[in-house]
């Protein structure tokens, strides 16, 4: 790498050290951005990502290293202060304030104000402007707890732009958006691009990187690997890279064979309208059936009515001929089913509980000893199971979850599922967040569970993951099935015609 | 054991003297709070006091003794929280042989009784409750005119009652209204609810009582001053006192407020509880026991045949206040 | 299809506002048993009853929201009772405190408690963000070293632990009298606690301060990562609330025309229960002022209705302790049902 | 560089340990004062003193992880205290509240009072986890109405509203006696505590009700999705805690030797703050038996030790409320440092 002058950056991260109890995350870091360009970082889960842009925003302060911010060199004791010094980052777990409107967030920690008090009207108006500027329909008087989770993330993302920052910090922005807001977002980033704005952009999804970036820097466990070009780069030349090894493939051969179907969906209408309705569709043995839809396509809706979460109207839900009506979880759980949900933080993790505790906690009742108490050799034979298949990095079972990576997170709460060996495993998005190497890994085994004849649903908004693991995949369009299409035979933008049917 | 040297001292804690733990019920007790004062007054310079504030919990107050022996104490003053709890306390000095002065609430005669160095100093609960119904007839005889707003001869009264199980509020709950009947007195109960010994809590009572009844009201009885010093606030509000609108109000324990109250015309009568002797005389028998005399020697006090020695209680009224307000002197 | 709308909008409303039904309810279940409840003097009663309990809950109510607690509101109160009334004695009361304080004007004693209760919930305010103690604890010894204070204060020479009485007849004024309206006087009390409500409401809503507060209870993450200064709200937060309980407790001795060092006591207990009762969540970031006025009255009408209606006192508890539990279940229905 | 990690981990053992090191600092600290507090008799009050209250700090550990709490814990004390009591008086007692009642085998009325408090805390449970009201309301609800059931079932005739005395004596053996060892006795009570202890912490560690209490307070949604019965398991969690409440009664009766309706009160602000102290989480999910037992000694310690020193009450209330901020603070260090 050419040592360029000072100037020609406009954020330099040098030599930057971050330890916390037990693991060493960052050592001696450097991270080079250019102004008015995308700089992509990337690695595996755990890598440091995320810690490394937390140092830089103030929200970690590092043990050792330096950071130039134009030249002068900065050292954030808060958030408030890389804000007000041209520094807004997105952050890879949302953090909003769910009981509070899209506009009290978006200008929380600065108020607009008249006097003493805030000017409401100004708030609104400015989210608007701000709103219209990036193409965005949302209503900013509407309660966050109200939009679902892509509503969600692109108001973090107006915020982020909002602040008019030199730099912007976007730790996986895309994860819950589809294909359809990705594309809104990469003009959002090319606006911003022209004003002379640089973005540090961390995702796992291979195609944007090198679609969007203009240089990538490379992390592995801690450390700094490579910056180079994007031009000079591959999809696989990226991924040895992060990986540390060849990965000859992205997906895993598929040899699992559909056969007799075990659940049958006849015209399910959700009970609170408006949702999905008249739902029908049949899922085989060993067969991998793909979800897919815009958002809002109720496709999570879909999902947690299988499972018992939400209540059905009408319709019916037959498992192997046998006519079922799963009321809440647990007789879901008891009739076969397993549910990795969408949203990890609201609904998958224990934050404060243990690796161990969050890998076995659906599967208690394998643990019963005759004495009734649970096994706690066995506990630890399972999350060693999940740790190892899956590559989770953690210190040990005993961490608190909340302090893994947000992949390694993700990881576990898969892990949770397979242990209990579900015959329908629904899967929400499964992938979200996890990087190449561990996505491969989980395919594996969702290939070896339908080998195993049992019938996966997996929801995903990524297209390539679909099209490369299913057998078939049902689309979804504003809560309708508008076709259930032959993955082999079907094609990108057949699915995106039918998302947008109705 | 023996006394240490190295406790850290109050004002009146001296290590050479011999020790005597107490406990005091409730440390915010109003009345408690004076015969606290005597006793500290009366220890001064013959017995280190250790004082403790037992929080209204007999649980806790149980843990104290036991910590008081621990410590050494050579005599216990005890004012029980819930007076059947005596006999536990004299196990636990029996079997250190430790003499105990119980006070203020007195425990069982045959509890009493068990144990040769157990004593009582106090009033008993009923005769406030006597004195305080006497304090009514009297009252009511002497302005029957003026007080029988309804002429129909009866009382109707309402009546603010302390903590319910609280055994001073059940003996002058009942005790008074009892001894008024006994004068031949006809009463009628408008309204009967706990204040919880709580000036606050009463004036809220009495609003809605005043709101309600009107001038049906002919007394209010209340089982404290604290109480009656509420409903006196809320009497005012609704116009009493003021010109020759008036309602009679009696409290017990003789508080000073109170006493303010007696004279300006705003309250009739209240019991005076005589904080002063009874800390004197506990504080007293105390220091003879913890020196291994007899409990009465050198002290002007007597014992009846329940090892009991007797406070009285004293009626006040407008003509007698200054008895009340000696107590404070 | 209009009529479903409205019939949904209707249910809605009724839904949101629960809360409101259930005082409606309770009024109208005491009148139907006791019919002369429905009068003037009764609402002026529970209204000038509310109002220091009112101001103290809305102390208590924004700590809340911002997902803390105050234990140590009551023995506030305590503390600014005993310390305005023991400086607003009548020069002529035979039993003063300090025999030789001549009157003084009106404001300098309230002003005096409300700045050494404010100062207290400050302290409060800094040992839970400074020093990360959590709320209940930090209150909680705040509670109990307060009422020691408050304490030592209250029990002194030359009079020691009395009631502190004979109060001035401006401060007697200032609590217990009010303006002339028809033939009835509508209490001053009433009329601090709708200018305190007002205030209140304004901060909550309108400035910076409120809304950090809010978002501080929402999510303290994403008000920190949005440049909010955490430490420096919640300490105004929590002085403001020790502001409130030193203007209440000023009431609670003039109210009563007294004030002992256990005037207050569990009254935090009654004010978070209010603030529960009217909709301020325990986890934070959810609460109006409307809300906590209403399970303010809501406590107050209860307590009020059963000793008007004359039940006995046991029975108090267990009816008192069903309408608590009752108001709430109801209210909870409309997050009840399954999505 | 050995020497460096051996240093961290003994940092690190500190820093996760603290409460128990606060705990020797605070004998530590007594001893320094007075010498003497250091002996085998000081040490079996302690323990004993504490032993009733661990086993109710237990009983509301339990439901504070599953993020909810518990008010009503001392008003069902009091009612168990009553109840056993009741029926446990020594059969030549002249004020026997039943004056035919034969002696009855201890078991029985124990049995009866750990019953009704264990339906008690039942119906808490299905009050929170079926009707959604907050535990906060629930539990405030069921101490007012226990406290009037207690009332009404203690202030009957022929003697009325008298504390329950004169206690049998095997009834006064099972609280206040013990196993002689060497010159001392150890107190029966200290040998409950200990197995009641084992028994939760065989309950929270063993069992899927445990590991299920935790997900509960760690993330109810979470635990929904999972697969955990949410309603059951808190019914069991509160139903639990109610039978310790009980068992806990019986045993304040017994070693006070009597019981009034007020037996009790305020337990639960005790037994909240203990488990905080322990380093029980308030938002739930967080708890260990070994870090309550050392909340309640904590608080026990303080209580006897500044008992033992002597100190003036008023200043003891002050010095406790200083040691509480002061322990948590210190405990709170290894998360306050900026991550
Ligand atoms: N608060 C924390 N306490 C302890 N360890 C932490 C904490 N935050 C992160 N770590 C550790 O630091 C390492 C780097 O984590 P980081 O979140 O930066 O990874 P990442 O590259 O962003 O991964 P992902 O792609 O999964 O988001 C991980 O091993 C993680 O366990
Ligand atoms: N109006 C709303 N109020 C509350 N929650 C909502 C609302 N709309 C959507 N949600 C929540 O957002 C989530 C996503 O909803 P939906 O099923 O409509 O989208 P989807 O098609 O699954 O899209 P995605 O793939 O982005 O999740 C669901 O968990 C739902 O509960
Ligand atoms: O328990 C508190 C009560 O104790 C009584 O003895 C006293 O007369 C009352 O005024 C009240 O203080
Ligand atoms: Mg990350
Ligand atoms: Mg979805």
């Amino acid at each position: 790498m050419s040592s360029a002058s000072s100037a020609s950056y406009i954020l330099e991260m040098k030599n930057v050290t971050k330890r916390f109890p037990g693991v060493v995350a960052l050592q001696n870091v450097t991270l080079k951005v250019k102004p008015g360009t995308v700089h992509a970082l990337m690695g595996e889960n755990g890598a440091g990502k995320s810690t490394l842009m937390k140092c830089l925003f103030g929200i970690y302060s590092m043990d050792e290293g330096q950071i130039l911010l134009d030249g002068k060199e900065v050292k954030f004791e808060n958030s408030k202060q890389a804000l007000e010094n041209g520094v807004s980052m997105v952050h890879q777990e949302l953090n909003q304030v769910r009981q509070r409107s899209v506009m009290d967030n978006i200008w929380l920690g600065r108020y607009p104000k008249k006097g003493v008090l805030i000017d409401e009207k100004k708030m609104y108006e400015d989210t608007l402007e701000i709103f219209k500027g990036l193409d965005i329909h949302i209503d900013p008087r509407r309660k966050v707890s109200t939009l679902s989770v892509s509503e969600m993330q692109m108001v973090e993302i107006a915020k982020a732009v909002s602040y008019q920052s030199k730099v912007i910090v976007m730790d996986e922005p895309t994860s819950s958006l589809t294909e359809k807001e990705v594309e809104h977002l990469f003009k959002i980033i090319g606006k911003l691009k022209q004003e002379n704005i640089s973005i540090i952009y961390i995702s796992h999804k291979m195609e944007e990187i090198l679609k969007i970036s203009d240089e990538v820097t490379i992390m592995r466990d801690g450390q700094y690997i490579t910056t180079k070009s994007a031009k000079e780069l591959t999809t696989d030349e990226i991924i040895r890279l992060m990986v540390g090894r060849e990965l000859s493939q992205r997906f895993p051969p598929k040899t699992n064979k559909p056969g007799d179907v075990i659940l049958r969906v006849k015209d399910l209408t959700a009970e609170t309208q408006p949702s999905f309705s008249n739902v029908s569709f049949e899922l085989r043995k060993g067969e991998i059936l793909g979800v897919a839809g815009l958002v809002g396509s109720k496709r999570t809706e879909l999902l947690e009515s299988l499972f018992g979460l939400r209540a059905i109207r009408s319709g019916t839900i037959e498992i192997h001929g046998r006519t079922i009506n799963n009321k809440s979880p647990q007789e879901a759980i008891e009739n076969g089913f397993a549910l990795v949900t969408e949203e990890r933080r609201t609904t998958g993790i224990f934050p404060d509980l243990s690796v161990r505790f969050n890998s076995i906690i659906s599967n208690l009742r394998k643990y019963k000893t005759k004495w009734l108490f649970v096994s706690d050799s066995e506990m630890h034979n399972d999350t060693k199971w999940v740790i190892d298949s899956m590559k989770v990095k953690t210190p040990s079972q005993k961490t608190p979850i909340r302090s893994l990576s947000g992949g390694n997170q993700q990881k576990v709460i898969i892990g949770r599922w397979l242990l209990t060996k579900p015959d329908i495993l629904l899967l929400d998005e499964p992938t979200r967040g996890i990087d190449v190497g561990a996505k491969f890994e989980i395919y594996q085994l969702i290939n070896e569970l339908a080998k195993e004849g049992k019938g996966i649903i997996m929801v995903s908004s990524e297209m390539p993951e679909l099209l490369g693991v299913t057998d078939r995949i049902l689309v979804m369009s504003n809560g309708k099935v508008a076709g259930i299409v032959d993955t082999a035979k079907t094609s990108q933008e057949e699915i995106m015609r039918l998302s947008a049917l109705y | 054991t023996g006394c240490n040297n190295n406790t850290s001292g109050g004002d009146s804690k001296d290590d050479s003297l011999p020790m005597v733990g107490a406990t005091i019920y409730k440390f915010d007790d109003n009345f408690m709070s004076y015969v606290r004062r005597s006793m500290e007054e009366t220890a001064k310079g013959k017995i280190n006091l250790m004082l403790n504030d037992s929080q209204n919990d007999q649980s806790k107050q149980i843990e104290q003794i036991d910590t008081l022996i621990a410590k050494g104490a050579k005599a216990l003053a005890i004012n029980l929280v819930d007076p059947k709890a005596a006999q536990t306390v004299i196990d636990k000095a029996k079997a250190k042989n430790i003499p105990v002065i119980f006070f203020n609430k007195e425990p069982d005669a045959s509890v009493l009784a068990s144990y040769d160095k157990a004593y009582y100093v106090g009033t008993n609960s009923a005769e406030s409750g006597i004195i305080q119904g006497e304090l009514i007839a009297k009252a009511w005889e002497a302005n029957k005119d003026k007080y029988d707003k309804n002429k129909d001869g009866k009382i109707q009264y309402v009546l603010l009652k302390g903590e319910p199980g609280h055994p001073d509020a059940e003996a002058r709950t009942k005790y008074s209204v009892e001894t008024v009947k006994e004068k031949g007195i006809e009463v009628e109960e408008l309204a009967m609810d706990t204040a919880m010994w709580d000036a606050t809590k009463a004036t809220e009572k009495m609003d809605a009582w005043i709101s309600k009844f009107n001038d049906k009201i002919e007394f209010v009885i209340c089982n404290n001053d604290a109480m009656a010093l509420g409903a006196i606030a809320s009497l005012e509000k609704a116009g009493y006192f003021n010109g020759d609108k008036f309602i009679p109000v009696v409290g017990v324990d003789a508080i000073p407020e109170a006493l303010e109250m007696i004279e300006k015309g705003k309250m009739i009568g209240t019991v005076l509880n005589d904080a002063k002797n009874q800390g004197k005389a506990t504080i007293e028998l105390a220091t003879n026991a913890a020196n291994g005399k007899d409990v009465l020697e050198g002290t002007e006090w007597k014992l009846d045949e329940t090892k009991a020695v007797r406070v009285p209680y004293v009626a006040i009224t407008k003509e007698n206040i200054q008895v009340g307000k000696d107590s404070y002197k | 299809m209009t009529q479903d709308i409205k019939n949904s909008a209707v249910i809605k409303w009724f839904v949101d506002n629960v809360i409101y039904v259930v005082l409606v309810l309770l009024v109208a279940g005491i009148v139907v048993i006791s019919p002369d409840f429905l009068s003037i003097t009764n609402l002026i009663n529970i209204l000038s009853q509310s109002s220091s309990r009112i101001i103290i809950a809305l102390g208590v109510a924004g700590i809340l929201i911002t997902a803390g607690t105050d234990l140590s509101a009551g023995r506030m109160v305590g503390l600014a009772a005993v310390i305005s009334a023991s400086l607003l004695q009548a020069p002529d009361y035979a039993y003063k405190m300090y025999p030789n304080l001549p009157e003084l004007p009106l404001f300098i004693p309230i002003l005096i408690a409300m700045i050494a209760t404010g100062v207290l919930g400050a302290l409060n305010g800094i040992i839970v963000s400074k020093f990360h103690v959590p709320p209940f604890i930090a209150t909680l010894g705040m509670m109990i070293g307060v009422y020691g204070i408050t304490s030592i204060y209250f029990d002194r020479p030359p009079y020691g632990a009395q009631p502190i009485g004979g109060l001035s007849e401006s401060f007697i004024k200032f609590a217990q009298r009010g303006i002339p309206v028809g033939q009835y006087e509508v209490p001053y009390l009433i009329i601090y606690a709708v200018v305190v409500s007002i205030i209140i409401w304004v901060i909550w809503n309108k400035t910076e301060l409120g809304k950090n507060m809010y978002a501080i209870g929402g999510n303290p993450e994403a008000a920190k990562v949005s440049g909010v200064n955490v430490t420096k709200n919640l300490i105004i937060i929590y002085t403001i609330a020790g502001i409130l309980y030193g203007f209440s407790g000023t009431l609670e001795a003039g109210r009563v025309g007294s004030a002992t060092n256990n005037t207050g006591n569990m009254y935090e207990l009654d004010a978070i229960a209010a603030c529960v009762v009217g909709g301020v969540s325990l986890s934070g970031g959810i609460g109006t002022v409307s809300g906590v006025i209403a399970g303010v009255l809501i406590f107050q009408i209860i307590n009020y209705g059963l000793a008007f209606l004359g039940v006995s006192p046991y029975i108090q508890f267990i009816v008192k302790g069903l309408i608590i539990i009752l108001a709430v279940a109801f209210d909870m229905r409309k997050h009840a049902k399954k999505k």
